[in-house]
């Protein structure tokens, strides 16, 4: 298929993205967004669905940026931006974070992802053979939050496939993902495999298929992700 | 380890009685306070009211006098009871329940029972600590040398329920304490699937700063203002 | 020797061994104290050492005994008694304060003893075969400071002893205690052996080996320790 | 497990460099800071005046671009670093000697680093956790199931000496800190036989309420404030 996906007006921006996992989140769950387009997710979370968002660096409960000047440096996110706290807001040291996060007591971590397999393994901190990236704070979330959903390009910029039958790079867990959001498409782990649950307008399965590595479920009815003009 | 459920609605409820209402036959159920302060009174009086059995009580002791703790035993509607200190004098009630087999009795140093509770709640099956080597407490337990020191291994301890008490709660759930009156209440909460804060006072949510918060809302589930503020399960 | 250890004034009372007690802290130190005789060292010790006392049921810094109707029941040490925290306080709960406890932040541990060996096995929870008393936080104390000085009456009412060669009580902890303290004398634990440092006024070396099961180290000068008339 | 001195003395110092001064060769140091907050800037400036080598050094990250921890690692002071997060793209001067095989480096879990630290100050010699299982970083350690679930058998983290910053001290050594400015801060005091504390603020004792002191002065050997409060390691 001639689909250049590194430069495609079809394929999902960031924010396109970040606005549908906006929706996906059940309301009242505690969040905890990872660095890049998981931190985007907080701008389009309607505030009445009760989500309460918690970074790892000791807050729970970060509200919107402040405006520029108004920064106070010492209130930040675990992407080191400056954050408000909410109204209701608590915060503590790493030991309690992490052991709030180690204790199951987080819903959903939303993680940006390199590679995701089948059966919901997560790579995202690192190339093999390569002295790059850190593992933070991927794994204690990966294991101990009920719910992960991978952000990520369906393909690399190489074209390489990232949605794939068993990750080839370093994991940062295994079985954990249960949902995966791309440029293309999202992507249900389950029991049974992956479901294609929704394609980016526009595109279509055929597409989504070629670029997945797994089989993937196709239910009766999927539907299609807007986009913004 | 545990999953505690989302409660997006409004925590607060009307009643220490609708506050216990959920706690089932055979439930875990975990009690605050130490030397006669922040126990949730209140809700002890209620569970006294509410219609279950078979329960397994996380304490710190086994109640003292003819109140609180003492008065759900005295019911018998307490299977087992895991605590630091059985015997005191005025524990005569359990005593006695214990002596004729009808109460079950596990008895836990009161740090490792405080670090069982943080276990439980920050997702450590399990650890190891030179509390009760050489001692009767070691029984049955796994040991092993670190840096040529005896430890035992304990394990986690959770619980379906916490009944706690606290000084301050926002509508959203965080609490704080009062001088001495935290105690286990805060562990216990982190250790809980479901945490039932009885308050003093309950504010407007913003009301505590984020840095005094002592319990953050995630891990309390129901709150109720507790009716009787001068009960006392103790004296 | 016919010396009657139920009713005789030259023994120490209570307040005496508490003196003597106050006296042996090295400036500086933080020490737990357990019920009973310890709770009352806290009385005579000198301001100007700048010991700090430690309770485990979340209090650094317990101060005096509030006046008859001042008392703010929210504040107790862990005897149960309503206590005013001192300048420079800080309070926790019972998982930070077991923390601080077991590891090993606290200087001394004062706790009463039923039975101590020559070795330093400290017995003071419960008698054998009876249902009668608790653990509370003795054993995570005595394995947890740094030193544990051991305060009982030297013999039973009974008139049996007390300082043993090996307990026949349940045990607290092996290997803990440094310094007993009793209505007799003052005895250390050593890897000699037991020393008799220090004797009560009026009493002999004598009576203080009749009534002590080990063998005493008997050192060149053995003080008296004062008694209020 | 570790015992700090009793310091009776006056716990403040004059100056951020006699208060790094006891660091010696072969010492192990923790450094608080996440994200470019809480680092204790003049304490690290001065070790960057202090003659030492061979230390090892628990941080978060790798330290990024030319102050700080990079500094300390360029004047090659440092034989290992234990973190969690090593090789951000401006973490390039750790990078360069890593590739070089001039410095060791044991990268762990930001949230087993922060426990293994916890446990160290807790007298808690070992603990399990399901953080990486099942990854690279479970290679070489001892696995076992509690419940169905596999874990990994992790280590306390002591140290030589904790580098922290706090917002105010007290003249005891009871600290707050300020937002999450706090982040590794308290735990690393807790974990370290000597803690040296770079403050903004020096208060009088007692003017921190007990219920808002956040690391408790026992924790606490030495109190500096920060010569430069503008300076800051990273950017």
């Amino acid at each position: 298929m001639s689909f250049d996906p590194k430069n495609n007006d079809l394929l999902l921006t960031p924010k396109d993205i970040a606005k549908r996992i906006a929706k996906e989140i059940p309301d009242g769950s505690t969040v905890n967004l990872g660095i890049g387009i998981p931190t985007l997710v907080a701008n389009y979370v309607d505030p009445l669905k009760g989500i309460l968002f918690m970074a790892e660096n000791g807050i729970l409960g970060t509200g919107p940026k402040p405006k520029e000047g108004e920064e106070d440096l010492n209130y930040i996110n675990a992407s080191r931006e400056p954050v408000i706290p909410i109204k209701g807001a608590s915060i503590f040291d790493h030991a309690e974070a992490f052991s709030m996060i180690r204790g199951g007591h987080i819903d959903i971590a939303i993680l940006g992802a390199l590679q995701v397999s089948e059966n919901g393994d997560l790579a995202n901190w690192t190339i093999p053979g390569e002295a790059r990236g850190g593992i933070g704070g991927a794994m204690d979330l990966a294991k101990g939050v009920k719910e992960v959903y991978a952000v990520m390009k369906h393909i690399t910029k190489d074209g390489m496939l990232k949605f794939l039958k068993k990750c080839s790079y370093p994991l940062t867990a295994k079985k954990v993902v249960t949902k995966i959001f791309t440029d293309m498409a999202l992507i249900e782990i389950t029991e049974k495999g992956p479901i294609l649950k929704e394609i980016a307008t526009g595109l279509n399965q055929e597409l989504i298929e070629e670029f997945s590595e797994p089989k993937l479920i196709i239910p009766n009815q999927t539907s299609f992700i807007s986009k913004e003009k | 380890m545990q999953k505690k459920k989302n409660i997006l609605k409004n925590k607060i409820v009307s009643s220490s009685l609708e506050a216990v209402s959920e706690i089932k036959d055979g439930s875990t159920v975990s009690i605050g306070g130490f030397g006669g302060i922040g126990i949730p009174e209140n809700l002890l009086d209620a569970l006294l009211k509410h219609d279950v059995q078979d329960l397994t009580i996380v304490s710190n002791h086994a109640g003292q006098g003819e109140q609180g703790l003492s008065a759900l035993i005295k019911q018998k509607k307490v299977k087992k009871l895991i605590c630091s200190y059985a015997f005191h004098k005025n524990s005569y009630i359990f005593r006695d329940l214990f002596l004729s087999k009808e109460i079950e009795l596990e008895q836990v140093p009161q740090g490792t029972l405080a670090e069982r509770l943080r276990a439980g709640g920050a997702g450590i099956p399990a650890f190891y600590t030179k509390t009760a080597v050489d001692t009767d407490f070691e029984k049955g337990k796994e040991t092993r040398i670190f840096s040529g020191e005896k430890t035992v291994l304990e394990f986690a301890l959770q619980t379906d329920f916490a009944l706690i008490k606290c000084h301050q709660a926002d509508n959203l759930g965080n609490l704080t304490y009062k001088g001495t009156a935290g105690n286990f209440n805060p562990v216990m909460a982190k250790a809980a699937k479901i945490t039932i804060a009885e308050t003093e006072l309950l504010l407007k949510t913003g009301e505590i700063e984020p840095e005094s918060v002592q319990t953050p809302s995630i891990y309390v589930n129901k709150i109720v203002v507790g009716e009787n503020i001068e009960l006392r399960s103790e004296k």
